[in-house]
C-alpha cells in the first residue's frame, strides 16, 4: 500500500501496464515529455521512448480515429482527450466507429483494445468548456463501455481493467479530484470489476447513488441526514455502461427510495435513465418518487458555480424529502 | 518550433500555388502501346492476367447485381464500373498481407485478393454465411483472410484509422503498410485532416490512395474544392504525393509499389490521386441524368481501363478474343449460379441480434432478448424469419 | 388545401420560407441543382439562384461551422446534413457551439436563426447508418430546440416554426413517411407551435406517447387496444426539446398509465428522460410502472430489422401490460 | 468534374512540394529601419500612435494581469506577450466594421478596437458589468458594438465560422469582410480544414489569420505538423496565401491592407500565417521550463516587436522617451485602479444563471430556478452571492 492521490494512481496505472504489455500507447495532446496538462502521463515518455507515449497533433477527431485504427490493429491505444468538454469533435469517431465497430463486422475486426482517458466535471472555476460531465452523451451507445472512478484505489484498479477489457471504454476521471482525493493505493497490478456497482454503505431507508466526484457530496450529505436518523445506503454506479441494475434494484427493493445524483444537466442525464428502470423494476415498493439531483438545463457556469452544482445540501434535502414523503 | 528556412522577400507577394503544378503519371495509351519514354512496371503474365481477371470479375459482377437489384432481388448496389484500374492495379502493387481499408467502390481490390462470388453474394443478400451476418447494407464487405478491414457507412472515418493502423504495423516491425481508399468527396471531410496531417508527423508506412472520379453522388468535383484536384494537400502535410491516370493499370501499378517502397523502407507515407470518372450512377438509387450530360459521360467511356488493359495484354499476346469470350460466359454463369444459391440461404440466425454488441452479451440485453423471444413467439406468424429459432426455447 | 407527401410539404416550408425573406438559405450535401439525395430541395436553386440554395463540400463539421457563422451574421440559415446518421461530425459545432452561443456571450450574440434538418430513423433498409434516430443525443442540450413532425401538414408547420424560432433548433426528419405519408396540407404561410406536445385522442386508460413515424405504429397498435376494450389517450409530443412535461403529465394524471415509444435504443433514449419526470410528476397516480418500447440495445440491424423494430405489436402488448398490470 | 490541366509526366516523380517554398514578407528591421527595397505601408502618425498605444496597453494588462493572477486575484490570464504585431497590426488593416473571430489570445485587437480598460477588467473578474455575465472564464471577451465575436474555448470552431459570417456579409453585400485569428496548433482540428476548404469554394471574403506561434501548449510546432508551416496548405485549397514575420507590424499591416481588397473586392479568401512567438507561458496554468528552453526564449526576446515599432516611432519622430515613460505609467496606473473597481462590484445577478440559453427561460428550467432560490433561502449563508437576489421573494 502506498498513500497517492488520484493522478498518480493513474500514472500508476499506465506505468505497469505499459510495463505489462509493449503493445500499449499513451497519446494525445501534450501527453509527451510534458506529461500530460495535468501530468497523469508523467515520465512515461522518458521511460518507454517517444514511440509508446507521444504528443499528437491538436485534433481530437484524428487521435480517436488513430486509436480505433491502432486498436483494430491489435495494440492497446490509450488515448487521452485533454478535457471531456472538448471530446465531441471525436464524437463520431467514438459512436459511429469504436462502438460499432465489432458488430457491423460481424465480429471479424473489433476496436476492444482501446481505452480512451479524460479529466470531467466542474468545481474547479472552468466555466463553460471545463467543467462539463459528458457521460450521459455516450451511455445511448451500445458498444461502449463508460466508466467513472470515485478515488485513486478505484481509479487504479478500475483503468488498469478498462485497458485489459475487450471492449471499447470510456473512462472518465474526476478532475476536481485529481489533487484533492488522496488515498490508500495497492501497489502493483490489480483490477477492479467493470459493469458492477459497489455498496459503500448499507442503510434501509433510502439508496443514494452516484458516480465520480459525487461520491464525496454523497458522503457529506448522508453524514448529514444519518445525524437527522435517516438510515442511507450509499452506492457507486462506477460503471455507466452497461449499468449494474440489479444491485442498484436489489437496493431499492429494500429500501423503498432513491435519490440520484450527478453534475450533468437534468434533462437526458443518465439520472433518467436509471430512474426510469428502477420505477419499472421496483413499482410496487417505491414508497416515494425517484428523486434526482443534478446540475441545472443551462451550460456550466462560472461565477455561479456554485448555485448550479448538485452539492450535498442539495442532496441532503433530496434525502430528506424521499424519506418524509 | 519551426525554423522556417524559408527566404525572405520585401513586397507582399500572395500565392496559391497555381504556377507549381502537379504533373500526372501515364505510361499506357488506349491502344495498348505505351507512351514514349514510358517503361512498363515488371508485370509478369501471370500476374497481369490475375489482375485482368479481377477487372473482368469486378465488371461483370457490377453489371449482373445492378440489374438483379433493378428486378427487385437486392435492396441496394454499387458499381465501381470506369474504376477498375486505379483499384485494382494499386492492390495488386502490394504485398497481400497489407492492409486495405476501402470507402465503398473497391470490390475490386477484393476481387483481386481471392474474394470469391460466393462470399461477395454471402454479403450482398445477407445470408447466414454473410461474415457480417447481416447487418449492414449491401456491398459492406470484409475480410480478416484477405486484410480487407469491414466497410463503414461514415466517410472518411477509415483514414485517421489507416494511419493508426499503419503505425501499429511500424511498432510490429512487420513490413506491411496499410493503403487507405477515399473518394475526393470524402477527402473533404475533417477525418481526412486528421489522417494524413497525423501520418506525416508520426511518419507511418501508409498509402493514401484517393479516388478522384469527379463526383460526389451529384456534386462535381469543382463545387467540392477549388484547387486543381487533391494532391496539392500533401503540400501542406510534407508528403510524398503522386497524381495518376487513374484508368492506367501500369501507372496506377507502378506508382502504387514505388509509394509502397517509400512506405514500408522508409515510413514515408504517401498520397496518391487517381485521376478517373465515375461512369456509373453513384448507386442504385441514384440518376445521373439530373446532374450531368451524356455527352460527358461518353467522352470517358472511351478511356475504359479494362479495354486499355486487353489492348495491352493482347499486344503482348498474352490474351485473345477467345479467351475474353469465355472469361465473360464464364463468369456471367458463375455470377448468376451463386446468385440463386445466395439468395435461397436462411438469414443469420435471431441471436446476431445481440451477439457483437460487446464481446459478451450483458446482462440487461440478454433480458431483452429473452423478451423478444417471447414476443415472436407469440406472434410466429409476423416474424416469419425468426419464428423458427424461438421455437419450444427458452 | 392540397394533398402533398411529406416531401412536398417541407419543400413548400422551404420554398415560402426562402420567398419571405431572402436572408433565408438552403444548403447542404446534393441540395443544390439535384435538390438533395431524398428531393426535399428540389427547385430550389432553379428559382432562387445558386448564391441561395447550394451545394457544399461533403463535411457535416463544416455545414454546420458554417451555419453557426451565418447564422451569428444575422441570416437564417438551413442545412441539410443528408442522413441524421452522420450528424456526429458536426456533434462538436451543435452542442458547444449553437447551442452555447448565446449563453456564453451573455447574449451579445446568437445563432438563433439556425435550422438543422435531416432525415432520421429505421424502416428503410438501411442498417446500422441509414437508419438511427439521434434525438437523444442531442436532447441532453440546453440551448437547442428539437422537433419532430409526424406527418405533411404538421411537417410544413413545424418547420417554418423552426426557421422562425430565436434559437438554433434541430429538425429530424422521420425519412420512412417521406413518400408514404399524404396528406392534405393548407396553401400558404402557417405555424404550428414549438414547445406544445398535441393530445391526438383522448382516453382514460392510458397514455401512449411517441413522436415522429411512432405515432404512425402508436395508431395501430392503439387500434389494436380499443378492440380489446382498452381507451387510450395518444399524444404527439412533437417537440423533444424543451418537451412540454405539463401536457404529458396532465393526460396521465388522468390515465395513471403511461406507454412511451421510440426508435433510438432503450438506454440513453428520451423515454428515460420523460419516465423519470412522469414518475416523479404524478407518482401517487401511476397505477403501473411506465413502460418503454424502443429499439433495442444494439446497433441498428438490416436483415432482422423486423424483430429490432418497436412496432404496433409491441405497443400494443405494453398497453395491454400496462392497463392489465 | 476536374478538368486537370497538368502536364504528363512518364516515370512515377514523387513531390513533397519541399522545392517550392513558400518566402517570408519582412519590412522592418529590428532596429526601426527597413529592408531595403522595402516600402512602408501608407500609415499617418495616428494611426501609427493608435497601433502603438494598442500595442503597448496589451503589454502593460498582460504584464498586471498575471501579477495579479499570481497573487490570486485572478483564476485564471493568457497573455500575448511577443504576439503583438501580429495581432494588432493585422487588426488595424480592417475596417473597424468588419468582424473579428479570435481564438483567446487576440486581446490586441481589442485594444486597438477602444475595447476600455474597464471592460477588460469587467470580463475578467466577471462581475455585474461583463458583457458576458461571468460565465465564462477569463480572457473569453466579446464585444457585439466592436465586431468582436465572443471567444469560444473549443479550438478552431470558429474558423468555418468565419466562412459562413464571410458568406453572409458578402450576401448582404456591405462590402465588409471577417478576420479569423487561430494558433499553429489550431489549425490540426478538422475545423481548420472545413473552413478553409468552404472559404475557397464559396469565395467568401474572409481572412485566415495564422499565429504560428511555435508552440501550442507544450507540443513544439515539428510535433504538430511535417511541412514547413501552415502556409503551405493554402495550395491545396487554391487560397491566395502569404507568410509574414509576425514580429514586424509594417509587413503585417501592408499584407492585411492587401489580402482585405483581394477579399472585399475579389471575394477571395486570403491565408496568412505570421511567424512569430509565444514568448510567455502558454497561459497562468503552465509552466514552460519543463518544454523549452531559456535560450530559445531569448533568442525571440531580442525581436520584441513592440520595440521594434518603438525604434520606426523613434526614428520617424513620431515618438519620444518622454512619451514611452508617461505611457506606461498612466497605463500600469490605470490598470490598477480599474482592477480595484471591477473586483469590487458585485457578481451578475442570480437570474443570469437561466437567462439567454434560450430567447426565453422555458417553463421546466423555470421550476429549477424557482426551486434553487428556495433553496437559496433555506440557506442563505452558503450562497452569499446570491442570498441577497432571493431575499423575500416568490
Ligand atoms: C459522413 C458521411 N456523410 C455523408 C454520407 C453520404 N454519402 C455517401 S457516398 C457520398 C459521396 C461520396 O463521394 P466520394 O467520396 O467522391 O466517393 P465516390 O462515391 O465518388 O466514390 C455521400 C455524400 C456518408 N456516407 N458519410
Ligand atoms: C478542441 C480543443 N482541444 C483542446 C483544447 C485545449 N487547448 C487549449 S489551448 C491549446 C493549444 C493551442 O495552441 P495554438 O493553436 O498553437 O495557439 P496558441 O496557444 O499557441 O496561441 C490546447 C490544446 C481546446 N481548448 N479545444
Ligand atoms: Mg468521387
Ligand atoms: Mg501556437
Amino acid at each position: 500500500m502506498a498513500k497517492m492521490n488520484m493522478l498518480q494512481a493513474i500514472n500508476d496505472a499506465l506505468d505497469l501496464a505499459m510495463a505489462a504489455n509493449d503493445k500499449v500507447l499513451c497519446f494525445g495532446e501534450d501527453v509527451g515529455v510534458f506529461g500530460g496538462v495535468f501530468r497523469a502521463t508523467s515520465n512515461l515518455q522518458q521511460k518507454y521512448g517517444k514511440d509508446r507515449c507521444f504528443n499528437t497533433p491538436l485534433v481530437e477527431q484524428g487521435i480517436i480515429g488513430f486509436a480505433n485504427g491502432l486498436a483494430a490493429q491489435g495494440s492497446f491505444p490509450v488515448a487521452e482527450i485533454q478535457f471531456a468538454d472538448y471530446i465531441f469533435p471525436a464524437f463520431d469517431q467514438i459512436v459511429n466507429e469504436s462502438a460499432k465497430f465489432r458488430y457491423r463486422s460481424g465480429n471479424l475486426f473489433n476496436v476492444g483494445n482501446l481505452t480512451i482517458r479524460t479529466p470531467y466535471g466542474g468545481g474547479i472555476a472552468g466555466g463553460l468548456y471545463h467543467s462539463q460531465s459528458p457521460e450521459a452523451y455516450f451511455a445511448h451507445t451500445p458498444g461502449l463501455k463508460i466508466v467513472v472512478p470515485r478515488n485513486p484505489h478505484q481509479a487504479k484498479g478500475l483503468l488498469l481493467a478498462s485497458i485489459n477489457d475487450p471492449n471499447p471504454t470510456l473512462f472518465f476521471e474526476p478532475k476536481r479530484l485529481y489533487r484533492a482525493s488522496v488515498g490508500e493505493v495497492p501497489e502493483g497490478e490489480y483490477q477492479l470489476p467493470l459493469g458492477e456497482a459497489e455498496v459503500l454503505k448499507e442503510g434501509t431507508d433510502v439508496t443514494v447513488l452516484g458516480w465520480g466526484a459525487q461520491m464525496e457530496v454523497i458522503d457529506k450529505a448522508v453524514e448529514m441526514a444519518e445525524k437527522e436518523g435517516f438510515s442511507c445506503e450509499v452506492i457507486d454506479l462506477r460503471t455507466i455502461l452497461p449499468w449494474d441494475v440489479e444491485t442498484v434494484a436489489e437496493s431499492v427493493l429494500k429500501t423503498g427510495r432513491l435519490v440520484i445524483t450527478h453534475e450533468a444537466p437534468l434533462t437526458g442525464g443518465f439520472a433518467g435513465e436509471i430512474a426510469a428502470t428502477i420505477q419499472e423494476r421496483c413499482f410496487l415498493y417505491l414508497e416515494s418518487p425517484i428523486a434526482r439531483v443534478t446540475g441545472m438545463d443551462t451550460p456550466f457556469p462560472l461565477v455561479l458555480e456554485k448555485e448550479h452544482f448538485p452539492n450535498h445540501l442539495k442532496v441532503y434535502e433530496a434525502i430528506r424529502e424521499s424519506v418524509e414523503f | 518550433m519551426t525554423t522556417t528556412k524559408s527566404k525572405t522577400v520585401y513586397t507582399p507577394v500572395f500565392t496559391d500555388g497555381a504556377e507549381y503544378r502537379i504533373p500526372t503519371f501515364k505510361l499506357l495509351k488506349q491502344d495498348g502501346s505505351l507512351y514514349k519514354g514510358g517503361k512498363a512496371p515488371d508485370i509478369d503474365k501471370e500476374k497481369a492476367l490475375r489482375i485482368y481477371h479481377a477487372m473482368v470479375t469486378t465488371r461483370v459482377l457490377d453489371e449482373r447485381m445492378l440489374g438483379a437489384q433493378r428486378q427487385g432481388r437486392l435492396s441496394f448496389y454499387m458499381q465501381c464500373t470506369g474504376e477498375e484500374a486505379a483499384i485494382i492495379g494499386s492492390t495488386a502493387a502490394l504485398d497481400d498481407a497489407d492492409m486495405i481499408m476501402a470507402q465503398y467502390r473497391e470490390q475490386g481490390a477484393l476481387a483481386y485478393r481471392g474474394f470469391t462470388i460466393d462470399e461477395f453474394m454471402n454479403q450482398l443478400f445477407g445470408n447466414e454465411k454473410d461474415y457480417g451476418k447481416g447487418r449492414q447494407m449491401p456491398v459492406h464487405y470484409g475480410s480478416s483472410k484477405l486484410n480487407y478491414m469491414t466497410i463503414s457507412s461514415p466517410l472518411a472515418t477509415q483514414i485517421p484509422q489507416a494511419t493508426g493502423y499503419a503505425y501499429g504495423q511500424k511498432m510490429a516491425g512487420d513490413g506491411h503498410c496499410t493503403i487507405v481508399y477515399f473518394g475526393e468527396g470524402a477527402a473533404s471531410e475533417g477525418d481526412f485532416h486528421a489522417g494524413l496531417n497525423m501520418a506525416a508527423v508520426h511518419r507511418v508506412p501508409a498509402i493514401f490512395f484517393c479516388r478522384n472520379n469527379g463526383y460526389a453522388i451529384s456534386t462535381p468535383a469543382d463545387e467540392q474544392f477549388a484547387a486543381d484536384g487533391i494532391a496539392p494537400r500533401g503540400f501542406g502535410y510534407k508528403m510524398d504525393t503522386i497524381r495518376v491516370d487513374g484508368n492506367d493499370i501500369l501507372a496506377v501499378y507502378q506508382a502504387t509499389e514505388a509509394a509502397r517502397k517509400l512506405a514500408v523502407e522508409e515510413n514515408r507515407p504517401v498520397l496518391i490521386e487517381a485521376m478517373s470518372y465515375r461512369l456509373a450512377a453513384h448507386s442504385s438509387s441514384d440518376d445521373p441524368s439530373g446532374y450531368r450530360s451524356k455527352d460527358e459521360e461518353a467522352v470517358w467511356r472511351e478511356k475504359d481501363p479494362i479495354l486499355r488493359m486487353q489492348n495491352w495484354l493482347t499486344k503482348k499476346k498474352w490474351w485473345s478474343e477467345g479467351e475474353e469470350k469465355e472469361l465473360q460466359e464464364r463468369l456471367r454463369r458463375e455470377v448468376l449460379e451463386t446468385m440463386k444459391r445466395a439468395q435461397k440461404l436462411p438469414p443469420p440466425p435471431l441471436e446476431t441480434l445481440v451477439t457483437d454488441v460487446y464481446d459478451e452479451v450483458p446482462p440487461l440485453l440478454s433480458a431483452q432478448f429473452e423478451k423478444l423471444k417471447a414476443h415472436i413467439r407469440k406472434y410466429p406468424d409476423e416474424y416469419p424469419k425468426s419464428a423458427i429459432h424461438v421455437q419450444g426455447g427458452a
